[in-house]
């Protein structure tokens, strides 16, 4: 079967999933969702002093659509959260998400009525940046950490599982 | 100017109107706000805010807090600026135990309060630009914008949350070269500022895009509550800087900028000058805070545990949005018993419907913006 | 074998329209970061030169997602009818004088067609169906927002853009963008260089500034104003669609650039300098593909230059300036151009 | 001739409590006369500006009280007994106003009991009251009459309660957001 090369360690296969992780290291488009206080640093992290734009993740994408990290940068509320759900739902796959500072991160210090204690309640979370806010360093940071993530993932073979062929 | 604004009755097929939900999730809309609008094609006829994505709870949670305790969740409200909101609570807790603060602290505060001020105009007047398409002055006013947290991070160790100043003075003095510091920041932020206004004040576009756009007549702004520059670009020369005094704003030399028409050019002239104005005012803070001597007293005696008598006091101050206030009850416990506060763009944006109903959909945009809404201060 | 060197022009051109496109937004995002004082994308590949070819590898993987209530037909059609006429277009524009290979003449341009002036008319007013047709399919109000404004915009401002270019047509008196490339030799008044731009100042802005609108770039970008309409009619696009808009656009620029330089800045000619005479055949064709590529270049970079330095315009206004400024001019600059012909001749 | 005389000559019989603090001046009125109090004090006094109105739940404020007086009263039994009204309205409507051309602050309150949650809304006066009145609904349960769009502000508008009410726990009762996807 020809399928089965997915399956296997195949050095052409590798190389496609090699390239392909590439093309989507070097370009994470983000999907700021700056929603308090980490949105300003949010911004100066995508600002001159910072640059986020360095990394590829040049052109903010406010439609989720077109999105591949979503960036929360602040707190989510009770009332925020199907919105916030919707958003991530509508980013097509791969797709990413930063929760940057503590009250993405876990409520911080608004242990309240109305607000989400964490967005990992809500959507799957792949790196978390302590902070109140974080500096843009951190944010950065955890852009570098989603690429090493995103280096480490087999996107064929992932794919071919799926639709049930190969091993 | 006078503007007639078109009423729902001026449409005749209301059943036309399309409904465009504009936000929370929005680039314009700063991540939480969230406008319904009714519009014909391009024409707004009516515009609905909602509020409350952000609302974190902070006046409940200062229930639960004791008075020093609340000082950090004070940096919450306006992000932006959190300098102001610190002083003015501690300002209102000093009030209401009739603490008189050391002079030396209330220069230190008062020098902190105008970099603060330049910060938040910063951000708006950036904001409004990316907003409008315009995005190079933003970068130009970010950088300078740095360098003000730079100062900021160096003397109390926060960029963005302060926590400045104690109930009863301030932590610390200011470093030995913070002159020179500011010396070496002044030509670059006034260059920035002078580029953004090269940049925009005179752009063909940018004076098409917001003269005469959301004007606002000054008995209109009086009513809906207006303060700050967004009330001073609408004619009315009030300032609580000048109006009512505190630390040594009386003793400073500078002028309130006034509009004329309340339009989004308007605001953002106003903004304009203050940051020039805010550069004059720390100059002179500069010169009577070497006046003191080095070992002049920062903070005045205040005991551990706050316990204020029973009452309740309003303190406002001039924040870069407008007049910032806290209104406290105390029953006598080391916990304030309600604090209300009141944010100067919560009294701004609920007026928006009347602003921008009539206009067309970017003006929409570019009117938020220049209200400058600070979702953390608008929702608490 | 004249089917053999069509059919390598024809490939040529294209590799060579999609890599500047390409480059272009590399370009971009550099030339940006240089006028706003940052770095710009430097990780991919030496000073990011593939971040383009990420970007691509990238939209290519993204899962393909339609909206359940998006026209399937309509959304898969758009940004296919976006990308053909923009590549299309760019048939009948010449990009160099000629190469003289083994005796054989090969004129540098795909098809010499006498009415090329009014084919790339044709093509560049289908454009916009891409972006009407991908709105409307989204079934997105902000989509439809970005096409209603998008279809307006183009049907505005393709008037004075006819009437700028059919004055242009005056002055060399042909449809043929070869003919009228050749005619841009010389001198005129004795000590400017024969080009259009000076036969026809007033032409050559109006036509700058409707190319401007007719490529959506700020400060006519309404149709995608990001802080207005999210992402106006490309919203609901991800993936490779989004990507043929993306890069239809950077074609679309590089044609109109193109069709910019024939018209008013001489083709491959140099100012002064008669380059066929002391280059060979051979040289000669690089030579005059270069000098025209470089012009090109020029003009693709004012786009991002203005881009990062203005203002947005409202809708009303864009209107106001297509109508009650720029068509009252190009009359004024037709009538002016008639008058000199008739008086001259 | 301070702030506190004007305000009696003004107001007369309607002021009913002053409370000086630190120099603010805070004046209770009966509660459905706010509006008529009100325009006195802008027509007459000059108090243009409305700053900010908002409630205040007084419940634990006057246990506290009757705690600490009770503690009080063990101490000096020989203090003569006081009066045992009927308690003290539970809630209070608190509207700041600001005299433009003096800069002279006045805060003026309402006594509003847990059983009757009715206010005459002040929107007709100042537009300024809008929001603040909307969000004391939305907070304490309080409502405007003569309110144009009296609905929740802050929390959506299924939230069952109201959370800066002192019976609310700062932590919710669990109350969660659900909003089904209709498309």
């Amino acid at each position: 079967m020809a399928f089965q090369a997915y399956g296997g360690e195949g050095w052409l296969l590798t190389k496609l999933e090699q390239l392909i992780n590439w093309g989507r290291k070097r370009s994470p488009w983000p999907l700021p969702y700056g929603t308090a206080c980490c949105g300003i640093e949010m911004m100066a992290a995508l600002a001159s002093g910072y640059d986020l734009a360095r990394f590829g993740a040049e052109r903010p994408s406010f439609s989720p659509r077109q999105a591949d990290v979503l960036i929360q940068a602040g707190t989510i509320t009770k009332k925020m959260v199907p919105i916030f759900k919707r958003i991530y739902d509508q980013m097509a796959e791969p797709k990413w998400v930063i929760s940057m500072g503590a009250c993405a991160c876990s409520g911080g210090v608004f242990r309240t009525y109305s607000t989400l204690q964490g967005i990992d309640l809500v959507v799957p979370v792949d790196v978390y940046v302590p902070g109140c806010p974080p500096r843009p360093e951190g944010l950065i940071y955890a852009l570098i950490k989603i690429m090493e993530k995103i280096e480490k993932d087999h996107p064929l073979r992932k794919k071919a599982a799926e639709i049930g062929i190969g091993g | 100017m006078e503007v007639r604004r078109p009423t729902i009755e001026d449409w005749d097929n209301p059943g036309d109107l399309v409904t465009i939900n504009i936000g929370p999730s929005h680039p314009a809309m700063h991540g939480t706000l969230r406008v319904i609008a009714q519009t014909d094609g391009e024409t707004i006829v009516s515009a609905e805010p909602e509020i409350g994505y952000l609302h974190r709870g902070v006046e409940k949670l200062g229930e639960h807090l004791t008075y020093h305790q609340f000082i950090p969740i004070t940096d919450r409200l306006n992000y932006c600026s959190a300098i102001a909101n610190n002083v003015s609570y501690e300002m209102a807790v000093e009030k209401l135990m009739g603490i008189k603060v050391p002079e030396k602290a209330q220069v230190i505060r008062m020098i902190m309060m105008e970099l603060a001020r330049i910060a938040d105009h910063i951000v708006c007047i950036g904001i409004l630009g990316v907003d409008l398409g315009a995005f190079t002055p933003f970068f130009y006013l970010f950088i300078q914008r740095e360098e003000i947290y730079e100062i900021f991070e160096w003397y109390n160790g926060a960029r963005l949350t302060n926590t400045f100043g104690r109930i009863g003075g301030v932590e610390a003095d200011l470093p030995e070269d913070f002159e020179e510091r500011w010396r070496k920041l002044l030509p670059n932020l006034k260059k920035a500022i002078d580029e953004t206004d090269k940049l925009l004040t005179h752009n063909r576009i940018w004076m098409d895009r917001t003269i005469g756009v959301t004007a606002f007549s000054p008995e209109d702004a009086l009513s809906w509550g207006f303060t700050g520059p967004c009330l001073r670009a609408c004619g009315v020369k009030r300032d609580l800087r000048k109006d009512e005094p505190y630390c040594f704003y009386d003793q400073v030399d500078f002028e309130i900028p006034v509009g004329k028409h309340g339009d989004v050019f308007d605001r953002y002239i106003v903004r304009m000058i203050e940051m020039e104005e805010s550069i004059k005012i720390i100059d002179q803070a500069i010169k009577i805070y070497k006046e003191f001597p080095p070992d002049a007293p920062l903070m005045a005696k205040v005991p551990k545990i706050i316990k204020p008598p029973v009452g309740e006091v309003y303190s406002a101050i001039e924040a870069p949005n407008g007049e910032l206030g806290f209104w406290i009850k105390s029953d006598g416990s080391d916990k304030p018993y309600r604090i209300k506060i009141r944010p100067p763009c919560y009294m701004v944006y609920q007026a928006f419907p009347e602003l921008v109903q009539g206009e067309m959909i970017a003006d929409l945009i570019a009117c938020l913006s220049s209200l400058n809404i600070i979702a953390g201060e608008l929702d608490r | 074998m004249n089917w053999v060197i069509a059919i390598i022009k024809v490939v040529f051109i294209w590799t060579w329209c999609l890599l500047w496109a390409t480059v272009m937004t590399w370009a971009e995002r550099r030339g940006s970061a240089m006028i706003q004082d940052r770095l710009g994308p430097n990780r991919a590949g030496p000073f990011g030169l593939f971040q383009p070819i990420a970007d691509g590898i990238k939209l290519f993987t993204k899962e393909e997602f339609r909206p359940k209530t998006a026209r399937k037909i309509l959304f898969n059609l758009g940004p296919i009818l976006f990308a053909i006429p923009a590549f299309s277009a760019y048939a009948v524009i010449p990009f160099g004088d000629k190469i003289v290979i083994g005796g054989k003449e090969i004129l540098l341009q795909v098809a010499d067609v006498n009415i090329g002036f009014l084919y790339v008319l044709a093509i560049g007013a289908l454009a916009v169906y891409g972006i009407v047709v991908g709105g409307w399919g989204s079934n997105n109000k902000y989509s439809i927002l970005g096409g209603l404004r998008s279809t307006a915009q183009l049907i505005s401002y393709e008037v004075p853009w006819g009437l700028a270019l059919l004055a242009a047509v005056f002055v060399y008196g042909t449809f043929d963008l070869r003919q009228i490339a050749l005619e841009q030799t010389g001198t005129f008044l004795g000590f400017l260089p024969n080009w259009g731009v000076f036969k026809q100042p007033l032409g050559f802005l109006i036509f700058t500034v409707a190319a401007y609108a007719e490529a959506n770039r700020v400060p006519f970008d309404l149709p995608e104003a990001e802080s207005e309409i999210v992402a106006g009619y490309h919203t609901e696009y991800g993936g490779m669609r989004l990507g043929l808009y993306l890069f239809g656009e950077y074609v679309n620029l590089y044609t109109l650039s193109a069709l910019c330089v024939t018209l008013y800045f001489g083709a491959w000619n140099l100012p002064y300098i008669d380059m066929s005479k002391f280059l060979g055949p051979i040289s000669y064709g690089i030579a005059s593909f270069v000098v025209f590529w470089l012009k090109v270049m020029v003009f693709l970079l004012s786009f991002i230059w203005v881009r990062w330095t203005v203002p947005r315009f409202r809708y009303d206004q864009v209107m106001r300036l297509g109508w009650k400024t720029l068509i009252p001019l190009a009359l004024f600059n037709l009538l002016i151009t008639a008058l000199f012909i008739q008086l001259t001749v | 001739m301070g702030l506190k005389e004007d305000v009696q000559n003004t107001l007369g019989e309607l002021a009913l409590d002053f409370l000086e603090c630190q120099g603010d001046l805070s004046v209770t009125v009966p509660k459905d006369k706010i509006v008529e109090v009100l325009t006195k004090l802008r027509d007459n006094l000059g108090f243009n500006f409305l700053s900010d109105v908002f409630g205040v739940d007084n419940s634990v404020f006057y246990e506290k009280l009757a705690k600490a007086k009770a503690k009080k009263k063990k101490g000096e039994e020989d203090k003569e007994e006081e009066p045992q009204g009927p308690p003290p309205p539970r809630f209070e409507v608190v509207y700041l106003l600001l005299s433009l051309e003096t800069n002279k602050r006045l805060a003026v309150k309402i006594q509003v009991p847990e059983d009757d949650l009715v206010v005459d809304s002040v929107t007709c006066l100042w537009k300024a009251a809008d929001w603040p009145e909307r969000e004391t609904f939305d907070m304490f349960g309080i409502r405007f009459k003569g309110h144009h769009n009296l609905k929740r502000l802050l929390m959506w508008d299924e939230f069952p309660a109201h959370p800066l009410r002192k019976d609310y726990p700062l932590e919710g009762q669990g109350e969660e957001r659900i909003l089904e996807y209709n498309d």
